[in-house]
């Protein structure tokens, strides 16, 4: 018996979110090979330059924003419905909030693609940052406003089959695989309601014409609102990842339940009120608030380095119970022979380096020397496209055969795959950092220029070019590989009772052992509104008290 | 509550961590000179023309008797005005300080290689303060995302020393 | 409390602990006896790594890069 | 559970992928992170990468410059751009004719363009390529470019009819500096 066996219903929307995940990152990657080719100079022949934002338009939102919600989706199903065991409440329901996000994700990417057709009025080469006044077709801004919609949705399901659960079960402590699901989301609602603002109440009419000027700081800071929280958005189901089922997958136990708790909480607390680290380079906010935006993002660094200890730890005390021995060799007892396990571990070994220039990322004046150069590409390639990406890549290798009900195929490709990630990204995001100290920028086509040279601190150009594209190059193979023993699995693998060992063990410091206050959603969360209140109620009110759409810009196709 | 520990160590040194970034930014905010730029003013960016940005370029002026320059400059849709067509002339050594803003769409104006590195908004303007230490010609790139050209928007600033600084190309 | 593994599978091998049923776990380590010793030396190579780093980022590499915004 | 026990090809490949997909990475890394001391800290005074590497510049034309200066019909370039919209890019050609008082015809022809992606669009399929007139003369031409592509050369030729005699002479004219604009129509 595994999870399809037990819960089809849920199976089939986990492996319907699973689908549409699954061809975004194909699309996405394959952009991002192209990028990666053509940004180089090493073959610009797929698209020309004013494609590129197009393609790159298409990277970010195919991957940043659908893949992972789309993923995560399908992974918040599996966990909600596994540790409070129960079927979705209401089948329809479920289904309606899938279909929203599928037709938004469809409306956004035409708009997208649009780009490429000659001549063609529906563009959106806008990036994933849209700021006006460049300006997208409405099909764009609609399509990503119902993607939100359907994610609150979502939401709203998880919470659903928590109160049933709870009705049921007045006494006992969330699962822990709720509490990280139901958690995340709250910091979701928390910090869309920038993104909802910002979109509906904004953009679509903007873009549909109703109204002519737009301020162009408005946007962008409520886009802030919601745009770091959205990296936590991905990151916390990884860390869910690494609580729940890396401890296992190393032959352990996690470390400790409180921990875990406590983490998510200080998450849903501060991942919001930091959104101006995004902005320390501009005009228009004053200093004391972009202080106070630095103060809360290095606090946020405790929950992450607790994180680093905890994930550690659980993963320790598999190695030890595995029969390692001292300091540090009993990580050579830990199952580096095992796809799910060596995705997990290198996506978290890369996540602390990823980590290291994050705190240069995000402490105010340090930032300038960094700031939109491709130093930041190569920082979130480590975080989100590896610390996220690859613990997803990883943990479908582990799901992908509970919701199936097969075998995992080709295990040898499965097993190369997460090795092949790391060492391209190795490659890729070393030399994007050290470009990036160059000075050379972010997204653009070509980065050279007619009137002077970048001088790196060591090395060469050429040199750090080659770096990327090779990186690139070996990045998509890994991507192909992934992608292959996800399709042959799925349509091929051998059909058995207990494709995988579904079985999570207790924490080794149990819920017994966790204060009760810290499930305690309404607290936390109205302590997360208030958060944010203070951080932005102020800056937000100084913009708009001169008029929302004033000073106003007028629109620029892109 | 059961913290092992190591991991309650642990939690302590994440907290002298933070607090040392904490200081080291405001050191090098308050006794380095290392400043990010604030909140200056707002401006039409439909109408430039009547402003100083409408005649962009250096301006000569004093400020508590000293010799120090003014730059104007708009960021558009894909150049610096001035920057691109012809390059910013500075002298070394010397107070400048650069007002940036933008009639169209985002720009960002980056000094390659150094910390100078702003965004232009329409709407506001930027506003910042420094010293080049040495005679030398520095790219300037847009690194905001701006449009179909992007990577064509380029700029240059001419560092030069103080006795070769021409003052018949600065604007009234 | 609920047990999310017993739900999902091993309903009939209820006696053991998972850890006596897979083979590739040697013995099982409990709560009293562990002292992540491994984990606290890895963070603090990590923390001294980052230490480090970060001291040269910012007084070499970024206080060294002038011109700087100064006001 | 995950097949039985790993046998030694397993090993033997986890050998091999922990040394290229782990090794290599953590050597990267070490060397950057040696370089990045080496030079800033023991080879400060030294200036890297000296500036003095003149690259030849090859001076190209631009707004205001001279074609054809050595013939007696020479032409002026006042009009020089690459002008940029969402859906389209026009390179525009602006030539003033120098000479006002000669009467003789005078046939101004773009015969192709180089572009960066170092395609040549040739002037001849398209009438807008070729631009005649009489002397004084003011002529403009605008030319759709590939998307996203600037030229980097133009091949221009003028005729000059003298009673029955014509002469043509081609140029070659490396452009530099195209200012790109976006097209505000």
């Amino acid at each position: 018996m595994t999870f399809i066996h037990k819960y089809p219903k849920a199976a089939k929307v986990a492996k319907a979110n699973f689908i549409v995940a699954f061809i975004a990152l194909a699309i996405g990657g394959f952009f991002g090979f192209v990028q990666a080719l053509h940004r180089t100079n090493v073959f610009r022949g797929f698209f020309n330059s004013g494609e590129y934002y197009t393609l790159l338009t298409g990277h970010g939102v195919l991957l940043a924003l659908i893949f992972t919600t789309f993923f995560i989706a399908g992974l918040f199903v599996w966990g909600v419905t596994r540790s409070l065991d129960r079927e979705p409440e209401n089948l329809a329901y479920t289904w309606s909030w899938f279909w929203l996000m599928t037709i938004g994700t469809i409306m956004a990417t035409v708009a997208i693609l649009g780009g490429l057709v000659p001549d063609s009025s529906i563009r959106a080469a806008v990036l994933y940052t849209f700021y006006p006044p460049l300006q997208a077709h409405p099909l764009f801004y609609i399509g990503l406003a119902l993607v939100v919609v359907g994610s609150w949705m979502a939401g709203a399901d998880w919470f659903w089959s928590y109160r049933k659960w709870r009705g049921e079960n007045p006494n006992e402590r969330i699962p822990i695989l709720s509490f990280m699901t139901l958690f995340t989301m709250l910091m979701w609602y928390v910090c869309t309601i920038g993104l909802a603002l910002e979109v509906v109440g904004l953009l679509i009419p903007w873009s549909l014409g109703l109204v002519t000027e737009i301020e162009p700081l408005l946007p962008r800071t409520l886009f802030w609102f919601f745009g770091h929280a959205v990296v936590y958005f991905w990151l916390l189901p990884a860390y869910y990842v690494w609580y729940a089922i890396l401890p296992k997958l190393s032959g352990g136990r996690l470390f400790s339940d409180s921990m875990t708790r406590i983490v998510f909480i200080i998450f849903l607390l501060l991942s919001t009120p930091v959104g101006y680290h995004h902005q320390y380079a501009d005009p228009g906010i004053s200093v004391g608030f972009k202080f106070y935006a630095m103060a809360s993002t290095l606090l946020l660094l405790l929950p992450s380095l607790i994180t680093l200890f905890t994930v550690v730890a659980s993963m320790e005390h598999g190695a030890r119970q595995r029969g390692g021995k001292g300091y540090l060799k009993w990580i050579g007892k830990l199952p580096w022979d095992r796809p799910a396990f060596v995705g997990c571990a290198l996506a978290g070994i890369m996540f602390a380096a990823g980590g290291f220039s994050g705190m240069i990322n995000a402490s105010m004046n340090i930032n300038l020397l960094i700031h939109n150069t491709i130093w930041v590409p190569g920082h979130f390639h480590l975080t989100v496209g590896t610390a996220v990406a690859l613990t997803f890549m990883a943990i479908t290798y582990w799901l992908l055969p509970q919701l199936t009900g097969r075998k995992l195929k080709h295990k040898t490709l499965a097993l190369i795959q997460p090795y092949a990630w790391f060492l391209g990204m190795t490659l890729m995001s070393n030399a994007m950092h050290r470009a990036g100290l160059a000075g050379v920028p972010r997204r653009t086509a070509e980065p050279e220029y007619m009137g002077f040279e970048f001088e790196p601190i060591f090395g060469t150009m050429t040199e750090m070019k080659w770096q990327i594209a090779i990186g690139g190059t070996i990045l998509t193979i890994s991507l192909i590989l992934f992608l292959w023993v996800v399709v042959a699995s799925w349509l091929a693998g051998e059909k058995s009772d207990k494709p995988v060992d579904d079985h999570i063990p207790e924490p080794l410091s149990g819920v017994e052992h966790t204060p009760a206050i810290l499930d305690n959603m309404k607290l936390w969360f109205t302590l997360a509104l208030v958060l944010v209140i203070l951080a932005y109620a102020f800056p937000l009110w100084e913009m708009v008290a001169d008029g929302i759409f004033s000073p106003g810009a007028l629109p620029r196709p892109s | 509550m059961h913290i092992h520990k190591f991991e309650q160590f642990w939690i302590k040194l994440s907290f002298v961590l933070i607090a040392f970034f904490v200081a080291t930014v405001v050191y090098g905010f308050v006794a380095m000179d290392l400043k990010v730029i604030g909140d200056h003013a707002t401006i039409d960016p439909q109408n430039l023309a009547d402003t100083k940005f409408g005649n962009p370029g250096v301006r000569e002026v004093t400020r508590n008797g000293q010799t120090e320059y003014e730059v104007y400059v708009q960021t558009i849709q894909f150049a610096f005005n001035p920057g691109t067509a012809q390059p910013i002339e500075v002298p070394v050594d010397t107070r400048v300080t650069f007002y940036i803003t933008s009639p169209d769409v985002l720009h960002g104006f980056d000094v390659a290689g150094t910390n100078l590195n702003t965004m232009a908004i329409p709407g506001q303007v930027a506003k910042f303060t420094t010293i080049f230490p040495e005679v030398r010609e520095y790219g300037i790139v847009c690194n905001e995302y701006c449009g179909p050209a992007h990577h064509v928007m380029e700029g240059k600033i001419k560092v030069v020393p103080k006795s070769e600084f021409d003052k018949s190309n600065l604007v009234e | 409390m609920p047990d999310e593994a017993s739900k999902s599978t091993n309903s009939n091998e209820s006696g053991k602990s998972w850890e006596e049923q897979d083979p590739d776990i040697v013995r099982e380590v409990t709560i009293d006896e562990y002292k992540p010793y491994g984990t606290l030396t890895l963070t603090l190579i990590y923390f001294a790594i980052v230490a480090l780093m970060w001291v040269f980022m910012y007084f070499v590499e970024f206080a060294g890069n002038a011109p700087s915004i100064i006001e | 559970m995950y097949e039985e026990k790993s046998d030694n090809s397993t090993k033997k490949l986890v050998k091999i992928l922990v040394i290229v997909g782990i090794g290599i990475p953590v050597l990267v890394e070490l060397m950057t992170l040696f370089n990045l001391i080496n030079v800033q800290i023991f080879e400060d005074e030294k200036d890297v990468n000296s500036n003095d590497t003149n690259v030849t510049e090859v001076r190209g034309f631009g707004e205001g410059d001279t074609l054809f200066a050595n013939q007696e019909s020479a032409v002026l370039i006042d009009q020089l751009r690459v002008k940029v919209s969402a859906q389209e890019w026009r390179f525009a050609l602006g030539i003033t004719s120098m000479d006002s008082t000669s009467q003789e015809k005078l046939q101004i022809r773009v015969d192709s363009l180089r572009l960066q992606s170092k395609k040549i669009l040739l002037g001849i399929d398209s009438s807008s390529w070729e631009v005649r007139q009489t002397v004084p003369a003011q002529i403009y031409g605008e030319w759709a470019l590939p998307n996203g592509d600037i030229p980097t050369k133009l091949f221009v030729s003028i005729e000059q009819q003298e009673a029955d005699s014509t002469t043509r002479v081609s140029q070659e004219i490396p452009l530099h500096k195209i200012p790109v604009r976006y097209n505000q129509e």
